[in-house]
């Protein structure tokens, strides 16, 4: 068997390819770091603890999400079941937990049932990707529908108050001033950082990433590797399901609108590539503060609201061009 | 049955590969017998149609729920439409059903965008349907002009709602401080209007200052990040904060919650949601208006279908009946209770053929 | 050798599997349905497809490189706005310029693209952002409805030409015209060749860049025309009115068969593809599926319809 | 040739006796339409190197597929140290003491070295699902120990040197003998096809070093490099074993009669077509240089001219190619195309001024795999096939059959997929492209790399018909050999700089001894 098809041409001088690699890792950080200081310069109180807090709280959904969907960026494919699993778990949720539509109270058990749902969303997504071969950006997509459009027929169109005080308390209780949601994501953001560095599928996820044909030569089971990260994926969003339905306090079926774009947004100003193979989740902890510190500082700026999203966009193009490394993805797609 | 057509018609392209499009299309078969939900269609009786944004939010859903109501009175198959926002799908799914009825048929719209009524009359009285609209239409169009099969278009005047709302607010700050406002999607009607009336209560107020006016698209979630940012730049200048709907103003009580301050900052919302009529029997909302969408829903269709089965006749009706303001109930802490007892508790009580119950006058264009 | 002879063999079959799972699904429709197999019924359904089939052609050239263009909804509705304001000013140019207008955001992500060597997803999602900005800002944040005088100008969009209405007309000029440009072109044999494998294509001497600036400049202008075509079917424009079309288009492509890695695909595909997504969606309507499980089965229709659509043998690693 | 005289003498005695480390015993193994294996029969003695030889098609990759796992045989069996054996995938395989080494490619270049030598195997560094990194580096260290390379296993694969490369894979092979029962037996697949000279024989001693630890089966189109490495060799044909000779007593043109059926002929470089070539200048090169590659190159390249470039890596020979090809622009002096001053920045414009680029790396730079053969022999000229802005698709299609035929390329149609043809028929594709493209300047970057004797023999002969015609070249190539073989003229760089040149007329070729002082 000839393994051309994936070969890598460069051979130039390593030593600089390297250094380059490690500034275009830490570009994205230098981009936020300034990104602050210019904000700061023309509102003040963006460099307020209070802010902080604030930030931390409008990021920390979009990095929970993040952190799944890198997994699934690193591989080469994407996951556009965010919104799908994230609705479904938000609403299921709320319908366990001690609510103001019926009489249950499961509580923690509640919380874990949500869990199970979201990763039976992504197992789903797996299997039908790899079994069936059908592209993940496809199979994703349908599951999007499906999420959303289940969620919606559980409810019924109706919003489902949270009364559960420990579901609440995400939002509300604060631990060293930071509400307790914040230091949930930073415990995934820890478990990311374990599966991504210290086990087997985290290192499998890049082999598929860098080169699938040569993976499978090496005897690791690609089909299972897939499925298992896309199950991970689809448990991040149960949890990002969790926080956002304690953030807001009820679970209605709208509740995923709009956060897929701004996942993918993150993970990609991050520096991970779509293709797969380069980035982790701690660029991806970067990207997100960018989004959000971005939305943020536009409204502490004063921008008017209908070129907000313009700006936006402006920003995010500076921010990738200035952190993308060129040398390193020789074809851009 | 199902199964059946489906192999015999893709039984010869498919050699290779059977077991995975086996496994698709038993994905498809699987669901049909699952979905074909209503019998077929009782051929006398017109079929009536309720289209709406979506079934997402609590106002439509109970919005459906009244024109299900509406259907059940009278007998007659009911069908709902939702544009998810796609003017497109939604004139299209309201030609499939002309198409479907040949044109037999009563709908209830409330457009998702204005321009989108008048494709929607046209289609109608092609096929000979009677149509309602609601919220939205442009200005020019008119019902008389389409006699008979454009019956009515009933709306809310977002103006002095908003302004009624911006107003508790205000006596609820005790007449001075700094507001912040949270708008709907920036080219909707309502969304405007209610800005409108924002600002004339405002005017009246000059000890009231508006600090901010940011748009959330009527979403939670947006409304929930700009009040975070807000609560930074402004911290305790904010006394009070206007949403244009109760999603919003639910979503800014969050993080005010979040911030240890709700139900000290007054909030108020509009469309009197059941969470916002909670949310004020809790103290934690100032008030909000209920349009009644349970009335809009089931009303709507019961004026198309008088029309249609010739209980009157839309020609002869004066102006002030096919262009009208429905009547908007102001939701406050005093009447919050006995509004959540009558029309969410209990089942609302309607009496449909009371057509012109609720009409406050002619629509006015400026 | 064996394989040769294999992909040969069931190539003939593999390419008619999109239209068979469209006439399936009509069938399927029509058994429980028949007022949908009228010919009214399926003319309608044909013009109410034109715009998502316009819009996805355009993203199709994209598509095919190996990229993706997320701002076409942006531009469709920033067109529409355009035309409704200046209509009553330039009259018929209104429609030119707009034109002209995607063209030149077309040419601006593309740039975006291919000299920042930005990911086509991000250039053309900022780009959305912008598009739609200015969309808001021009018109001043609400939708404008056109007069009756402004109205005139849009017959070419809202009549109907021996029966068959002009928007299926126009729809069937671009299929022509993308056919041309995608199988008759050199522009069209390069993108696939981009698409399929780039190293070589730009060893042989294809001048890379250029031909992605080229497709992203179609996309946008395909994007522009389907904002008119909207204007006329609306008589209006506005900042939002295609805001839910992008999906919907970039799944037409999809469905009907070509890779969204690249190199394979074509605009029968699409064309397949964006009518199954109507007869689905409008399919739906017609049998009265319960309004909350829509949503349900239109994401496993989808699904079902990819898993027999795609060509699997010319796609390396499905990821 | 035979330049390293310690060639194994033959097969250790001491390993007759024990039973064979892996055998294949009468197995047969069919697909439709063809009998890829019949009633064949080897062994490998325990620290025996066995060479397989055979063309393309004559059955060495099925082979290979079967030992490896990868296919199962209708009929016979596998036996390991004497005991019938399966191997129902390739981590079966490789569990069970069988391993791998490929061309370069098969390393993840985004993972380290350590990573990628463990890759699929962490298990043993595994605690709970955490693996410890430490000790998995240790023990990588320890494997890179074995080959004798000091690789720093934390370095990212990308970072390394092609022969580093090969050392890392032959270094991960060699981690099954930790937990393979049995003698572990590695299959060497076209091992050499991307190294230089001096690399190849670092990799030998490695092997020989190796033997005490394991078997080899060592498959390599190079007869040369195979009957100095192994100590017995299997020859291949039709699917079947027609010789097993011991390597000391056999010789190259043995082994190319036992493979072709007919012997190797003096003229295998086809040096009687060698035409002395023409005084038209077609390109010339005036002190160019390019920053860290080479500098100060100058020569002239003449229509009809094949002017041969050796060198080992670093020597600035593969840079300087690119640079023609049009892939990396040189920042010093000048590059002149028939009497203009040129730059050239992109292969676009390579292409424009008549140069024809066919890279070493065939299926990624030379053809779109998913493309037809008819698209791919276009695709560098679609141009003059444009009229009125449309692809004359008959015009097209009649060109395509034109060169299918003129260049023998076996495909069954030109609408197939060059994904499906063999690499032989696929280098003809990419020639058929530059030569429909009316290329006047052919580069060649290894053009035979991987092709078996049969498809050389075939190259070679295009390759003199068209300079014949008044093409100029210029060759780079996998051996020396071939390049003397070819060539009108012989560069030799080092460093960056040209240290030698010398005329290559037929009957007045150099000797390699003599290039090779120049080279290293």
């Amino acid at each position: 068997m000839t393994l051309d098809a994936s070969i890598s041409p460069s051979q130039s001088a390593k030593p600089t390819a390297r250094r380059r690699w490690r500034i275009a890792a830490w570009a994205p950080l230098i981009v936020l770091v300034l990104l602050c200081g210019l904000i700061t310069l023309i509102n003040p109180n963006f460099m307020t603890f209070g802010n902080m807090v604030r930030i931390s709280q409008a990021a920390m959904i979009p990095l929970v999400l993040g952190l799944g969907a890198t997994f699934i960026i690193l591989m080469g494919s994407i996951d556009l079941s965010v919104e799908g699993g994230l609705t479904l778990s938000a609403v299921i949720l709320s319908m366990l937990v001690l609510n103001g539509a019926n009489s249950n109270a499961f509580g923690m058990f509640g919380i874990l049932i949500v869990l199970l749902v979201g990763a039976g969303v992504g197992f789903a997504n797996g299997v039908i990707h790899v079994r069936l071969k059908i592209p993940s950006f496809m199979v994703t997509l349908g599951m999007w529908f499906v999420g959303v459009g289940a969620a919606n027929a559980l409810l019924g169109g109706m919003a489902i108050r949270i009364n559960d005080p420990m579901i609440r308390s995400l939002a509300i209780e604060r631990f060293l001033g930071f509400p307790l949601g914040v230091w949930l994501a930073l415990f995934c953001l820890l478990i990311a950082l374990i599966i991504q560095n210290y086990t087997r599928l985290g290192r499998y996820i890049y082999a598929l990433g860098g080169g699938e044909d040569l993976a499978a030569l090496s005897g690791i089971p690609v089909g299972r590797v897939r499925i298992l990260a896309f199950t991970l994926a689809g448990v991040f969003y149960a949890v990002g399901g969790v926080l956002a339905a304690a953030q807001l306090g009820l679970g209605n079926a709208q509740i995923g609108t709009g956060r897929l774009f701004t996942t993918v947004t993150a993970v990609v100003v991050g520096g991970t590539a779509l293709s797969g193979g380069q980035g982790s989740v701690l660029q991806t902890l970067v990207g997100v503060l960018i989004v959000v510190v971005l939305s943020n500082g536009m409204v502490l700026m004063g921008v008017p609201p209908s070129v907000q999203i313009g700006v936006q966009g402006l920003m995010i193009i500076a921010a990738v061009a200035l952190s993308i490394d060129r040398k390193r993805m020789r074809i851009v797609k | 049955m199902v199964n059946k057509l489906i192999s015999g018609a893709l039984g010869k392209p498919i050699k290779r590969r059977d077991i995975l499009k086996g496994a698709g299309l038993i994905g498809m078969a699987g669901v049909f017998p699952a979905i074909i939900t209503r019998p077929a269609f009782a051929a006398d009786k017109p079929t009536v149609v309720n289209s709406i944004r979506s079934l997402s939010n609590p106002y439509h859903a109970t919005w459906n729920k009244g024109g299900a109501a509406f259907a059940k009175s009278v007998g007659a198959d009911y069908v709902t439409l939702v544009t998810e926002g796609n003017s497109e799908k939604g004139i299209a799914d309201i030609k499939a059903i002309l198409a479907k009825t040949g044109g037999n048929a009563v709908i209830n719209v409330d457009p998702n965008d204005s321009p989108d009524a008048r494709p929607i009359i046209d289609a109608a009285k092609a096929a000979g349907a009677y149509v309602v609209t609601q919220w939205n239409k442009p200005a020019d169009l008119h019902p008389w002009d389409y006699d008979p099969n454009y019956v009515a278009h009933i709306s809310f005047s977002g103006v002095p709602y908003g302004k009624a709302m911006a107003e508790t607010l205000i006596k609820k700050m005790g007449g001075k401080g700094g507001i912040v406002a949270l708008g709907g999607i920036e080219s909707n009607v309502p969304a405007i209007e209610r800005k409108k009336g924002l600002m004339e209560a405002l005017a009246a107020n000059p000890d009231v200052k508006l600090l901010d006016y940011q748009v959330a698209n009527w979403s939670a979630t947006e409304a929930l990040e700009k009040t975070n940012a807000w609560l930074t730049q402004f911290g305790d200048q904010i006394t009070g904060i206007w949403a244009a709907n109760d999603d919003m103003a639910l979503a800014a009580v969050e993080a005010l919650r979040a911030d240890g301050r709700a139900g000290k900052v007054p909030v108020t919302g509009i469309d009197g949601i059941q969470l916002a009529v909670e949310a004020i029997q809790k103290g934690e909302l100032a008030g909000t208006v209920a349009w009644d969408p349970y009335w809009q829903g089931g009303m709507g269709l019961a004026i198309g279908y008088a029309a249609k089965t010739g209980v009157f006749d839309p020609a002869k009706e004066p102006k002030e009946h096919r262009e009208f303001y429905g009547k908007g109930v102001i939701i406050t802490d005093e009447n919050a209770n006995t509004y959540y007892a009558e029309n969410i508790a209990a089942e609302p009580k309607m009496d449909w053929n009371d057509i012109w119950g609720r009409v406050t006058g002619q629509i006015q264009y400026d | 050798m064996n394989s040769i002879i294999d992909t040969i063999r069931t190539d003939g079959l593999r390419q008619w599997l999109p239209l068979a799972t469209l006439i399936l699904l009509v069938i399927l429709v029509g058994a429980f349905q028949p007022a949908f197999l009228e010919v009214n019924t399926l003319l309608q359904l044909a013009s109410d497809t034109a715009v998502l089939f316009i819009l996805a052609t355009g993203v199709t050239f994209v598509i095919m490189l190996g990229g993706i263009d997320l701002s076409i909804q942006s531009m469709a509705s920033l067109s529409s706005v355009v035309v409704a304001l200046t209509l009553s000013s330039l009259g018929y140019g209104a429609f030119v310029f707009a034109f002209a207008l995607g063209a030149l955001a077309g040419l601006l992500s593309g740039i975006a693209h291919v000299r920042l060597r930005i990911p086509s997803f991000i250039a053309t999602l900022a780009m959305g952002g912008v598009l739609s900005s200015a969309a808001l800002v021009i018109s001043r944040e609400r939708s404008i409805t056109l007069g009756e005088s402004e109205r005139g100008y849009l017959g070419w969009i809202t009549g109907t030409l021996f029966g068959i209405p002009n928007v299926v007309i126009i729809a069937l000029i671009v299929l022509a015209i993308a056919h041309v440009l995608q199988s008759r072109t050199r522009f069209g044999r390069y993108s696939a060749a981009i698409g399929a494998g780039e190293p070589a294509a730009y060893a042989s001497g294809v001048k890379v860049d250029r031909q992605k600036i080229i497709a992203f400049v179609l996309s946008a202008s395909f994007a522009a025309l389907a904002g008119i075509i909207l204007v006329g079917r609306l008589a209006s424009g506005s900042p939002t009115l295609a805001s839910e079309l992008l999906l919907p288009s970039i799944a037409a492509v999809v469905v009907g068969g070509t890779a969204i890695t690249g190199g394979v695909g074509s605009i029968w595909r699409t064309l397949v593809g964006a009518l199954i997504i109507s007869v689905v969606r409008i399919g739906m309507t017609f049998l009265g599926v319960n309004i909350f499980a829509q949503n349900i089965v239109f994401g496993v229709v989808l699904v079902a319809a990819v898993a027999i659509t795609i060509d699997r043998s010319k796609i390396p690693i499905v990821k | 040739m035979n330049m390293d005289s310690a060639s194994p003498a033959s097969a250790p005695s001491s390993t007759t006796a024990a039973p064979p480390a892996l055998a294949l015993v009468h197995v047969d193994k069919r697909f439709p339409g063809v009998h890829a294996l019949k009633d064949v029969s080897i062994e490998i003695r325990p620290g025996e190197v066995v060479g397989l030889v055979g063309e393309n098609g004559a059955g060495k990759s099925t082979l290979m597929k079967i030992l490896s796992g990868v296919y199962q045989p209708d009929s016979g069996d596998i036996r390991l140290d004497g005991n019938k054996t399966r191997f129902v995938s390739a981590s079966d395989a490789m569990s069970q003491g069988i391993g791998m080494v490929f061309q370069e490619q098969s390393l993840l270049t985004n993972l380290t070295v350590g990573e990628n030598i463990y890759l699929g195997n962490e298990k043993q560094f595994t605690r709970f699902g955490i693996v410890d990194w430490r000790s998995l580096y240790a023990a990588a260290s320890r494997q890179l120990a074995k080959v004798q390379i000091d690789a720093d296993p934390k370095m990212r694969a990308e970072d390394l040197g092609f022969a580093a490369r090969q050392m890392v894979e032959l270094a991960k092979a060699l981690t099954l003998e930790e937990n393979a029962p049995g003698h572990l037996v590695i299959l060497l697949d076209e091992p050499t096809s991307v190294l230089e000279r001096a690399e190849i024989d670092i990799l030998f001693a490695r092997v020989r070093a190796l033997r005490a630890r394991a078997s080899f089966i060592f498959v390599s189109h190079r007869l040369d490099e195979v009957l100095e490495l192994s100590d017995r060799i299997y020859v291949m044909k039709d699917g079947a074993v027609v010789a097993d000779l011991v390597a000391a007593d056999a010789n190259v043109t043995q082994l190319h009669h036992l493979m072709v059926g007919r012997s190797l002929q003096a003229e295998y470089y086809r040096e009687p077509l060698q035409k002395p070539f023409r005084d038209e200048v077609v390109l010339e090169l005036d002190n160019l240089s390019h920053e860290g590659a080479y500098r100060e190159i100058s020569f002239q390249l003449h229509a009809g001219e094949i002017l041969g470039i050796a060198g080992v890596i670093g020597s600035g020979r593969e840079e300087l190619t690119r640079t023609l090809a049009g892939f990396a622009p040189h920042d010093g002096g000048k590059l002149i195309a028939s009497g203009k001053e040129v730059k050239l920045r992109t292969p676009a414009e390579a292409v424009d001024i008549g140069v024809g680029y066919i890279p070493r790396e065939r299926r990624v730079e030379g053809l779109v795999l998913f493309l037809p053969v008819a698209a791919n022999i276009t695709l560098g000229d679609l141009g003059t096939l444009t009229k009125h802005g449309l692809i004359d698709t008959r015009e097209e299609k009649r060109l395509a059959q034109e060169w299918v035929q003129k260049l023998k390329i076996r495909t069954p149609g030109i609408q197939t997929l060059c994904l499906n043809l063999s690499g032989g028929n696929q280098q003809k594709v990419v020639l058929a492209k530059w030569l429909n493209a009316k290329a006047r300047i052919l580069i060649l970057d290894h053009p035979t790399r991987g092709l078996d004797v049969g498809a050389k023999e075939e190259v070679y002969e295009l390759i003199r018909a068209v300079t014949a015609e008044g093409v100029a070249v210029i060759l780079t190539s996998d051996t020396l050999e071939e390049t003397i073989g070819l060539s009108h003229t012989v560069l030799v760089m080092r460093d960056g700089v040209i240290t030698h040149r010398v005329g290559a007329e037929p009957g007045q070729k150099p000797r390699q001894v003599d290039l090779i002082g120049h080279m290293v």
